[in-house]
């Protein structure tokens, strides 16, 4: 994996959004273009008390490192940065960030877009909700998240998948 | 030998652990064997295990049921991802 | 306009995307996806010395207002933000930065894609380059800024204008 | 009355001013016209202004060439856009 290209965090503690993103600029002073995501725990107006989120250690991180090399592949990226919270979350607190510089805007967007697609399917983590009744549910993907993947297919006839971005 | 195997998300309520130390005999030389060999006794945890949406690692690398276990020191099932 | 969803800022200082990005969040600390774009001015390995934007007060606002507006009427937005620098850049300092927040991923990602396209070829903005070497020179719309804006067309056929998103 | 006419972006290059303070004569009712009147002895100002990239604006709404100028305080020459 192009290690310098690349930074991958997971954390057990609640991180600052605004922190990553402020680190993630100093190291692509020189892109025209960052793109980012951040997902928050949504609070569903008081129906959900807590988020909890589990990983395979070790597993996860080669994954998204997998994920990570494949946007870098597919479009001419400076730099990409994903950080994803694991543990018990309350509503509101951020779970996950990714950032992607690039010269321009397209490469940046679209590789933030497929970044997410593929952690939310293809990275092992497993989300449980805990209602604010104290049921618990264990979240699987909904058949969005696997359209939303198919977009990224080779023969997909989606404005993502179609342009050919070269280095 | 030992073998550590995982079960993670709702898999580890099903099966009661989220790890099992186990020493299973030679006859369990692929993932689908193992399946076979955690679930005598038990067809919840033989349906959740075999359902097509779990995946399974052995020692950190996602592979088919049908792959050799054989020196495997880590095996991990997993159901649907949800990350994000 | 749906002025408490619709910030918008020209700034004639550099403004700093972290604290407009912090600042955004603590608006819409609810909102399950947060998608933002940072434009930075581009040092092309030296040959750019700075970058001067002009722009028509008044006009300017009421156009991105606008733009704003249509976003909002398309995704099911909880709120935009718009900050844009105007005067003279040097490389590496922001240009623009843009934020939507939104419920889930899609119309947040799809929200800022639009906004950015929208602010190149509708908001008036004028750009010009001057190179290390004292030249000079007016930056007009390439080809593919249309392209882009093409995209969101009633009748285009990208994925981004096909779906429909319902408040 | 006096109309006040801003130039952008490198059209403020082609006329020699970001802004000018005009009372044109009363023929001057649409923009085409100002243009025209504006590019009296320079061909290089007529065709800059008329370029159809070129959009124009009255008191800070974006027109058309031929809506009418009655009243009109302010009216803007505006290359095309490069924002973001």
């Amino acid at each position: 994996m192009d290690a310098e290209k690349v930074s991958i965090r997971i954390s057990w503690t609640p991180f600052d959004p605004e922190a990553e993103a402020a680190h993630f600029r100093r190291r692509c002073a020189r892109a025209g273009a960052i793109a980012t995501f951040l997902g928050q725990v949504r609070g569903e107006n008081g129906a959900v008390a807590s988020l909890a989120l589990e990983h395979y250690p070790g597993l996860t991180e080669a994954e998204i490192g997998r994920i990570a090399e494949q946007a870098c592949a597919r479009w001419p990226l400076e730099a990409v940065a994903i950080a994803h919270r694991v543990g018990v979350m309350a509503p509101g607190e951020p779970i996950v960030f990714v950032a992607a510089a690039a010269a321009h805007r397209r490469p940046a967007f679209e590789a933030v877009d497929f970044l997410m697609d593929y952690l939310k399917s293809e990275a092992p983590f497993w989300k449980k909700e805990t209602g604010a009744d104290g049921s618990a549910r264990w979240i699987e993907p909904r058949a969005e998240d696997s359209r939303d993947k198919a977009r990224w297919a080779p023969d997909a006839s989606s404005q993502g998948a179609q342009r050919a971005w070269r280095k | 030998m030992a073998i550590r195997v995982l079960f993670f998300g709702r898999l580890h309520e099903v099966v009661g652990a989220r790890e099992r130390e186990i020493e299973p005999p030679d006859w369990v030389d692929t993932p689908a064997a193992l399946i076979d060999w955690l679930a005598a006794g038990d067809a919840r945890i033989g349906a959740a295990l075999s359902a097509p949406s779990v995946r399974v690692a052995v020692d950190q690398a996602i592979v088919e049921r049908d792959s050799p276990l054989a020196g495997a020191r880590e095996v991990a099932f997993m159901p649907p991802f949800s990350g994000g």
